[in-house]
């Protein structure tokens, strides 16, 4: 097709590639905004809600440092095991799962689904100890989760971590994060 | 036809024109957005925002200057052609 | 509002270069190869001058510990153009590393030579890789770095303090250079705590900063009989 | 439509001849210059993968040739814009056939010049942090916005003197009348248009000069704001201004004998326009050897122990050849071939345009290095070599002028043909009533 | 127009898709942090410290370690422990990147082809250590025990060497050897004081300190403990300002700390010491009391035979005023009267010799003529002088019953004694051990085993010691990594790194207090490596018999416990601990106290491993006896002890006679006769090349014996002082290099009769005219990617020379030649 043609063929359907063209701008709108982002399937299909009601258990008895280190940690088998071993507890597939995770002593994959690159430098510690603040600011109500989180709720953009330090008046120095 | 291609090749070619001079001033609109965006974020900081204040009053005129005049002569000229054409439609 | 600053005792101190190793080790500083140090392209946070003085065989050889002076003043911060390097209000003199374009302009600015450069993506051995000091983000090819006074330390330090809920105490934060320096020349402290060894030793008669006309008011003093 | 313009034979076909005849050499030269730039692109590419280490930059010197460069580019960019302004706002007459490559100099090797810092940096995928978290504070920003001025304004400054040549060309047809007649925004020529455009220029060409002028004070600034010996000079705006101008015209030159002797415009440029610039040129040097001068009397009389340390490695140190080159090429062979008429031929005038041209990279290459090899702590002193890298990208640098050159040569016509025109039909005229106008009055009509 | 329906949708399924694929990599770097799983596998970072002593070098620092989930990731000095204080060396800290060396060994390997071809093949520790007790049963059974040997090279000073010992003694062979050997360093001190110890200085209480060429700073056994010490002169918070002056040829750490440096020609410092000795003689600056009730042989004397000799004084009078000495060592007279006159008005002040005055063929002599200034002076265990610490009450390890086969191994001679009349003196010499085993006499090595140590590089004679290693049927090496010796071993049976291994370690020479320090490991061995002990241990017990009864211990660990349990069953000293000051420590225990809070073994055990270590500041009063162990019980300037091992050389070269004396004196390289001989004296160093310039070779502290040259910090850092990293220099002086026409950073070649290196050229005033200085440490041939091929080894241009009397290497006695190298 030689360039002429080309042309009259623009300029033939020059309308139809303009709408062409709107539409599908907005439908990059759209999928922007209500699309979903990959869900993250964790290997055990983990029941908050029911650990904290039945079990009577609380955010730090398995997120051991949450308080007192930079890294909450996410349980794995060596938490576990202190109730789950040996006979199962419930009738629960998932905990069929765990134990056999558990019995051939390797570790649960978990997938982290809050994380901070490695040029930042963020302490539970610092934020739940000293700062204050509960952790169902950033993790949603949890508690109420029968299935683990499939997203994060808040992302750790530095967008998001600095209106968090100026809206509560916490100081938003670089070298408070970043060394 | 060829008169009517003509007249949509004209059109065409304004239209361009119009682009070129709205790119100009496109350009101009973001230089500005981006210098005010440096001196809200000196102001934020506490970084001496009097620097910046001072520089964008000498870089902000100048664009605008810069993207007047070129609109000053899109505009002169076409107002004279429009006049040309109508006289010569006239004839 | 604390004034971090540190004094170098160059009466005590013996050269040996211990500061060196140890800033290396705590920042995670890349090592270039020969080929490179050969092109002058070593990456030293805790540099080490040696001057000789004199006329043979009555010389004197000066050797000093030079770090990132942290100046209140700094001439790197003013000609950065992307708020990579900057002064907080504690006084130091940070170097952002994911914020640098590397235009090396603070290196060209920084009347001390104290700032240096990943002129290639740093590279460890797989093994050296497990034993980096997870407090400090490893560096990337194309920006500048310099001596932070190992201030990943301070945010620690802030965070023990204020975890038991008191002030940090002198000599708590301290960079790894003067943690162990085996002469004990190098001193670490807070300017405005009156208390403070380092304030003690910035007023001391012996003690001098480099290049003082400058005005740009180093945040290191060192302490000499000599000078 | 065609048939009828060709048949019009122009008094000043000759300008129109680069666009319309194309030689086997034009392309040759074309796809030469093509795989020199692209080589160049592979080299910057790899630069870019690899880091800034495969330069010959290292731990003292930690700018070399591209900031060299960055600074010689933005120097010779002077020629145009600044001298077409000055020539036209003195209203000299000769100037006509010399305006337009100047500001053609001016746009291209702008745009090259400006893209060296760019080339400079160490993570140019993080070039955009300018935008969202820029400094105006810094000079560099100081350097961006009025690289940015500067170039849009000479930009518009060769464009707008250049419609009425357009509308010329899109008059003649040929092949690409759209493109002459989508950038000629509609001039007939009309008394109306000719007004607005002779006000636009003059406004513009009061404007350009500050923005010119500050450009390269701007570029200076970047030195002197340090406390670096060797830098930190107050003299270092306008002394880079005068080195700029300076270099700018012997660019202008040799560009101007090439394009003479490959288009044969011997008619359009004449000895004495090579004269004029030549005297223009002398000057220069004069006044560039005396800001020299100046800048280097202070220091040694000053003799501040870091200074001296800059000043005597200049002088005697392992960069002394490019320093006393400097000198020469500078100073002492344009100042012997144009103080002289016997010299001030067009082949001398070349040469000494050439050894300015040299002579100002060296001068640039002085300023940079030298105070970067002394770090003042009593540490080593430092050493640089370009890498082939840095050379590649130099000559790269070079190739897109030229490439640049050809290509605009090909489109447009390289001197202002209507400028010319006016000038035979009207300046004549305007200039005796100009010159009477100086004259004193006749004596009788003092009363 | 009419749109067709059905273009519509296949304009937008088209497009669609691709900027569903251009959003997914932009999703998936936004929230969904596959990307951070890596990190995630991170731990949570809990960190920890352990103390252990650091192994990088023989000073035994005490450091703390840093670890983040388990994994060192930071070394820092222990601030308990008394050696260092907190404080560290370069060196020491690098001590991970031997940790986590990529060239480490990670198997037992055995050679496969020839030697030196680098060929080896992964072994079972099983198979390997089969092999190695099959020959030394082999061995002992056939009555041929003696014929394996043990080099040590180490240094060491600890359990380990004991361990070593107990183990070859009881399988009957006596060529156990440690080098560089300590034993002889301590040559001098036997033959004037009786004494077989390193002394140790007491700086701190010193007003006036004259070294001559003891690079304490940098090249002690002990940097960092001198280093400690003084900044604790320089601390400008106490009144007292000790002058420091430094004698050495080229400005060594020491010297560039020191108030003045003197510049003194190599191997000349005996003549300039004698010279002191003679302005502090004449002007009666000596301390007449101590020398004349403490000393032996200051003036001339009759012997039982009624023989006269003739004494110190008179000999020093005859030969050292200071216009000679000054001809000599080219230090000029003024300077030596000021420094005698320094010396001998700033009471207490000390004198000490060391590397530069040591490391020649006339060392002995040197080192016993500093030492007399000692006693000239009477410092000898006095406040601010010399004086000999306690050795430190650990336990023995259990007495060996001896079985035929090792006492018959045990009566042989050694392999390293020497066969014609030199080093009679030494403990150890490698030149004799060397040409020993070339010769095959008195009798063929069959067995060598060679744990760290790298003689390939650090000898003097290196070719013809890897002649020698070829020679011998069965070498097996214990080391972390493959180095040029390793190379021509068998076997290579990896050792741990010293963060992995359990050690104990005592009392380095020239620290000031008797003390212990625990090495243990700070993480589980990285790969399949074995510490060198546990290894000697399973091999007594397969060996059997008598050996396994030798060393009753299931592991080294084990034995440690034991040698500590006596510490604590002693109730001296304390386990190291803060704020237990010297003072504090020496008023509780004269009152009897137990310092601590441990009332079993266990708890002291676990504080000692906790802490790093044990230390006593006290010393024991000394009686005479035990500070002179000379024949005359007194301080002998006439040393007895040398008369009577020359003696025994003479008797036998053939019985008592001039022309025999002539003959061993001779090959003992000593040109001064008669009783001269015995007394401290300036002996000419003999340099027969014909070349103009002296070389001399230095250890720096990044690099302290070639061992961190693996270590890619440390190779960067080598050079800091000059900025030379990862570079062999030369250090010259403006006036050598400017007759050479040579300018600073060039290269040039450094040339002397064995060969030539190629180093940078660093133009300095910090060395004397007419010397080159090239430190020791870089120019591997092996050793890793880090080592190999990088600087040059100043060692391969020097000839093979020795102190003849103590067999120490004599490293400035070589002679070379500069020229600009293109």
């Amino acid at each position: 097709m030689n360039v002429i043609d080309l042309r009259k063929t623009i300029k033939k359907n020059s309308k139809r590639i303009l709408i062409a063209l709107s539409a599908v701008i907005v439908l990059a709108m759209v999928w922007e905004i209500f699309g979903a982002p990959n869900a993250i399937i964790q290997p055990i299909n983990y029941n908050h809600k029911l650990h904290i009601e039945k079990a009577k258990l609380t955010c730090v008895d398995c997120h051991l440092f949450v308080e007192t280190m930079a890294a909450a940690t996410i349980p794995n088998i060596e938490v576990c095991s202190d109730c789950h071993s040996g006979e199962p507890l419930s009738k629960s597939p998932e905990e069929v799962k765990l134990l056999k995770y558990i019995e051939s002593g390797k570790r649960i994959p978990w997938k982290k689904i809050y994380s901070v690159p490695a040029h930042v430098y963020f302490s539970h510690r610092r934020h739940v100890t000293i700062g204050e603040i509960k952790c169902i600011q950033c993790h949603g109500n949890v508690q109420e989760l029968t299935e683990p989180a499939s997203h994060p709720l808040w992302l750790a953009t530095m967008k998001n971590c600095i209106k968090c330090h100026k809206e509560n008046k916490v100081t938003y120095d670089c070298l408070a994060c970043h060394h | 036809m060829k008169t009517i291609n003509n007249e949509l090749r004209d059109k065409i070619i304004f239209a361009a024109q119009l682009v070129s001079i709205s790119l100009i001033w496109l350009l101009v609109i973001g230089i500005i957005f981006w210098i005010s965006n440096l001196i809200y974020l000196s102001v934020d900081l506490k970084d001496s925002p009097g620097i910046s204040i001072g520089i964008s009053l000498v870089a902000i005129p100048v664009f605008i200057t810069l993207a007047s005049i070129l609109t000053y002569v899109f505009v002169g000229f076409h107002r004279e052609k429009k006049k040309h054409l109508n006289t010569d439609s006239g004839n | 509002m604390p004034k971090w600053a540190m004094a170098i005792d160059l009466d005590k101190c013996t050269g040996c270069g211990d500061c060196m190793a140890a800033c290396k080790l705590e920042n995670n500083v890349a090592i270039v190869d020969a080929e490179q140090a050969a092109d002058d392209r070593v990456m030293l946070w805790m540099d080490m001058m040696t001057i000789y003085e004199g006329e043979y065989p009555n010389i004197k050889l000066k050797r000093i510990p030079k770090p990132c002076f942290h100046c209140d003043n700094p001439p790197c911060i003013k000609v950065c153009p992307v708020h990579a390097t900057y002064k907080n209000e504690e006084g130091l003199v940070a170097q952002i590393y994911n914020r640098c374009i590397g235009c090396r302009y603070c290196m060209a600015a920084c009347p001390y030579t104290a700032k240096v450069f990943n002129w290639y993506e740093p590279e460890w051995a797989d093994e050296f890789k497990t034993c980096m000091n997870p407090d400090v983000s490893l560096r990337m090819k194309g920006v500048v770095e310099k001596c932070s006074f190992c201030a990943h330390r301070l945010q620690k330090v802030k965070e023990n303090a204020r975890a038991d809920d008191r002030e940090i105490s002198d000599g708590e934060y301290s960079p790894a250079c003067a943690d162990s320096c085996p002469a004990e020349a190098i001193f670490f402290g807070d300017l405005e705590n009156k208390e403070s060894k380092v304030f003690k030793l910035s007023n001391s008669p012996r003690a001098f900063r480099e290049l003082e006309d400058l005005g740009t008011i180093p945040k290191v003093f060192y302490l000499s009989e000599k000078e | 439509m065609n048939e009828e313009t060709k048949n019009t034979v122009d008094i000043d076909e000759a300008l129109y001849r680069p666009i319309y005849e194309t030689g086997k050499s034009f392309y040759f030269a074309v796809g030469f210059l093509l795989f020199i730039i692209g080589f160049t692109l592979v080299v910057y590419i790899r630069q870019v993968y690899y880091g800034l280490g495969v330069t010959g930059m290292n731990q003292p010197v930690t700018w070399g040739f591209y900031i060299v460069n960055f600074v010689f580019f933005v120097g010779i960019s002077h020629a145009g814009t600044l001298i077409s302004a000055i020539l036209r706002l003195s209203k000299a007459e000769w100037r006509r056939p010399i305006t337009r490559m100047a500001e053609v100099i001016t746009a291209i090797v702008l745009a090259i010049g400006g893209l060296h810092p760019i080339i400079d940096l160490g993570r140019p995928d993080r070039v955009l942090n300018i935008f969202t978290a820029g400094r105006l504070q810094s000079p560099l920003l100081w350097d961006v916005t009025s690289i940015t001025a500067y170039f849009t304004a000479s930009t518009v400054y060769l464009y707008l003197p250049m419609i009425p040549d357009i509308a010329k060309l899109r008059d003649r047809g040929g092949k690409m009348v759209w493109f002459y007649e989508f950038l000629s925004w509609g001039w007939h020529g009309t008394e109306h248009q000719k007004k607005v455009l002779s006000r636009a220029i003059n406004i513009l060409m009061v404007m350009v000069i500050p923005i010119a002028i500050s450009v390269h004070t701007v570029i200076s600034y970047i030195f002197s704001m340090t406390l670096q010996p060797g830098w930190h000079s107050t003299i270092f705006g306008p002394y880079f201004v005068v080195g700029a101008i300076f270099s700018g015209i012997a660019a202008l030159m040799i560009v101007m004998i090439s394009f003479r002797k490959y288009f044969h415009l011997e008619n359009y440029l004449k000895l004495v326009h090579f004269r004029h610039l030549g005297t223009l040129l002398l000057i220069m040097s004069l006044l560039w050897f005396y800001f020299t001068f100046s800048e280097y009397l202070t220091g040694v009389f000053g003799a501040e122990p870091h200074e001296m340390d800059v000043i005597f490695y200049k002088f005697t140190g392992t960069y002394a050849i490019f320093f006393w080159g400097m000198v020469v090429c500078n100073f002492l062979i344009p100042v012997v071939i144009l103080a002289f008429k016997k010299f001030k031929t067009i082949p001398g005038i070349l040469i000494a345009s050439i050894s300015v041209v040299i002579g100002m990279w060296l001068e640039r290459l002085n300023i940079v290095i030298p105070s970067l090899a002394n770090p003042r702590m009593g540490l080593d002193m430092g050493m640089y070599t370009p890498s082939f890298t840095e050379w590649t990208l130099f000559i790269g640098g070079l190739a897109v002028f030229v490439l640049g050159f050809l290509v605009f040569s090909k489109f447009f016509p390289i001197i202002s043909i209507w400028e010319i025109e006016e000038g035979r039909k009207e300046s004549v005229k305007e200039v005796e009533k100009r010159v009477t106008s100086y004259l004193p009055d006749p004596a009788n009509s003092v009363e | 127009m009419e749109i067709q329906r059905r273009d519509f949708l296949k304009l937008l399924g088209g497009a669609s898709g691709a900027i569903a694929l251009g959003l997914y990599g932009c999703r998936n770097s936004i929230d969904v942090p596959e990307r951070l799983i890596e990190l995630a596998k991170r731990g949570p970072g809990i960190e920890s410290w352990k103390n252990t002593i650091c192994g990088q070098c023989p000073a035994g620092c005490g450091v703390s370690v840093r670890m983040i989930d388990g994994i060192p990731v930071y070394i820092k000095g222990n601030p308990n422990y008394p050696v260092n204080r907190g404080g560290m060396c370069p060196s020491g800290h690098s001590a991970l990147e031997m940790l986590f060396n990529p060239d480490r060994i990670k198997n037992p390997q055995k050679r496969i082809g020839v030697e030196g071809s680098r060929k080896w093949e992964k072994i079972s520790w099983d198979n390997s250590l089969k092999i190695v007790s099959d020959k030394m049963k082999e061995l002992r059974n056939s009555g041929l025990a003696h014929q394996v040997a043990f080099l040590n090279g180490n240094a060491q000073n600890g359990l380990m060497d004991k361990h070593f010992a107990q183990f070859m003694n009881a399988y009957g062979s006596p060529n156990y050897y440690s080098f560089p050997s300590i034993k002889n360093q301590t040559v001098p001190y036997n033959l004037l004081q009786g004494v077989e110890q390193i002394p140790a200085y007491d700086l701190l209480n010193a007003k006036y300190i004259l070294s001559f060429g003891s690079n304490f700073l940098e090249e002690g056994y002990s940097p960092i403990y001198y280093t400690k010490i003084y900044s604790q002169l320089r601390d400008q918070s106490v009144e007292r300002r000790t002058r420091l002056v430094q004698i050495d040829s080229r400005m060594s750490l020491t010297a560039a700390n020191a108030d003045r440096w003197v510049p003194i020609k190599p191997g000349t410092y005996a003549a300039l010491a004698l010279g002191v000795a003679y302005v502090l003689i004449r002007e009666e600056l000596y301390n007449k009391n101590f020398v004349q009730t403490s000393t032996f042989g200051f003036n001339d004397w009759t012997d039982s035979r009624g023989k006269s000799h003739i004494g110190f004084m008179k000999n020093v009078i005859n030969n050292y005023y200071p216009e000679e000495v000054s001809k000599i060592t080219g230090v000029p007279a003024e300077t030596i009267l000021q420094i005698a006159r320094d010396l001998g008005n700033n009471k207490p002040s000390v004198v000490l010799g060391g590397q530069g005055a040591e490391d020649n063929t006339n060392g002995t002599f040197t080192q016993m003529a500093i030492y007399s200034l000692n006693a000239l002076l009477g410092n000898i265990e006095k406040e601010g002088g010399v004086y000999f610490v306690d050795v430190p009450p650990l336990a023995e390890l259990p007495s060996i019953v001896y079985d035929e086969a090792a006492r018959s191994g045990l009566e042989k001679t050694k392999v390293a004694e020497s066969n014609d009349y030199t080093y009679p003196l030494a403990d150890f010499s490698f030149d004799a051990f060397t040409k020993n085993i070339l010769n095959d006499k008195p009798y063929p090595v069959s067995v060598l085993f060679i744990y760290k140590g790298n003689p390939l590089f650090q000898t003097l004679n290196h070719h013809e010691f890897a002649e020698a290693l070829k020679k011998i049927p069965l070498v097996v090496s214990f080391d972390s990594c493959i180095n040029e010796t390793s190379e021509y071993a068998d076997l290579i049976l990896p050792d741990h790194t010293s963060l992995e291994k359990w050690d104990a370690f005592s009392n380095v020479p020239s620290v000031g207090f008797t003390h212990v320090g625990i090495q243990q490991p700070v993480i589980n061995p990285l790969y399949d490596t074995k510490n060198t002990a546990d290894v000697i241990l399973k091999l007594s017990s397969m060996i059997g018999q008598s050996v396994a009864n030798a060393l009753p211990f299931d592991t080294y660990e084990k034995e440690i416990r034991f040698s500590v349990e006596k510490l604590y069953t002693s109730g001296e000293g304390a386990i190291v601990t803060e704020g237990v000051k010297g003072a504090w420590l020496e008023y509780l225990q004269q009152r009897g106290w137990q310092i601590g809070r441990y009332n079993s073994f266990d708890e002291f055990w676990k504080l000692i491993t906790e802490n790093g270590g044990w230390w006593n500041p006290i010393r024991k009063q000394k009686k005479v006896e035990d500070l002179f162990k000379t024949s005359s019980g007194k301080f002998e300037f006439y040393s007895k002890n040398l008369e009577e091992a020359i003696n025994n050389v003479v008797r036998k070269a053939g019985g008592e006679s001039s022309e025999n004396m002539k003959k061993v004196l001779q090959a003992l390289n000593i040109h001064t006769e008669g009783d001269a001989v015995f007394l401290p004296h300036y002996e000419v160093v003999s340099i027969e090349e014909n070349m103009p310039l002296y070389l001399v070779t230095y250890n720096l502290l990044t690099n302290r014996d070639g061992n961190s040259s693996n270590q890619p910090m440390m190779q960067e850092l080598f050079g800091y002082t000059v900025h030379e990293h990862w570079n062999t220099w030369a250090e010259i002086n403006p006036v050598t290099a400017k007759a050479n026409g040579i300018s600073d950073k060039n290269l040039i070649w450094v040339e002397s009769p064995l060969g030539s290196i190629k180093v940078t050229a660093r133009v300095n005033p910090g060395i004397m005219p007419g010397v080159v200085s090239v430190p020791f440490g870089m120019g591997h041939t092996s050793y890793g990617r880090y080592a190999k091929g990088i600087g040059s080894n100043p060692v391969s241009l020097m000839k093979n020379k020795y102190d003849k009397l103590n067999g120490i290497p004599a490293l400035q006695a070589t002679k070379v030649k500069i020229s600009l190298a293109n």
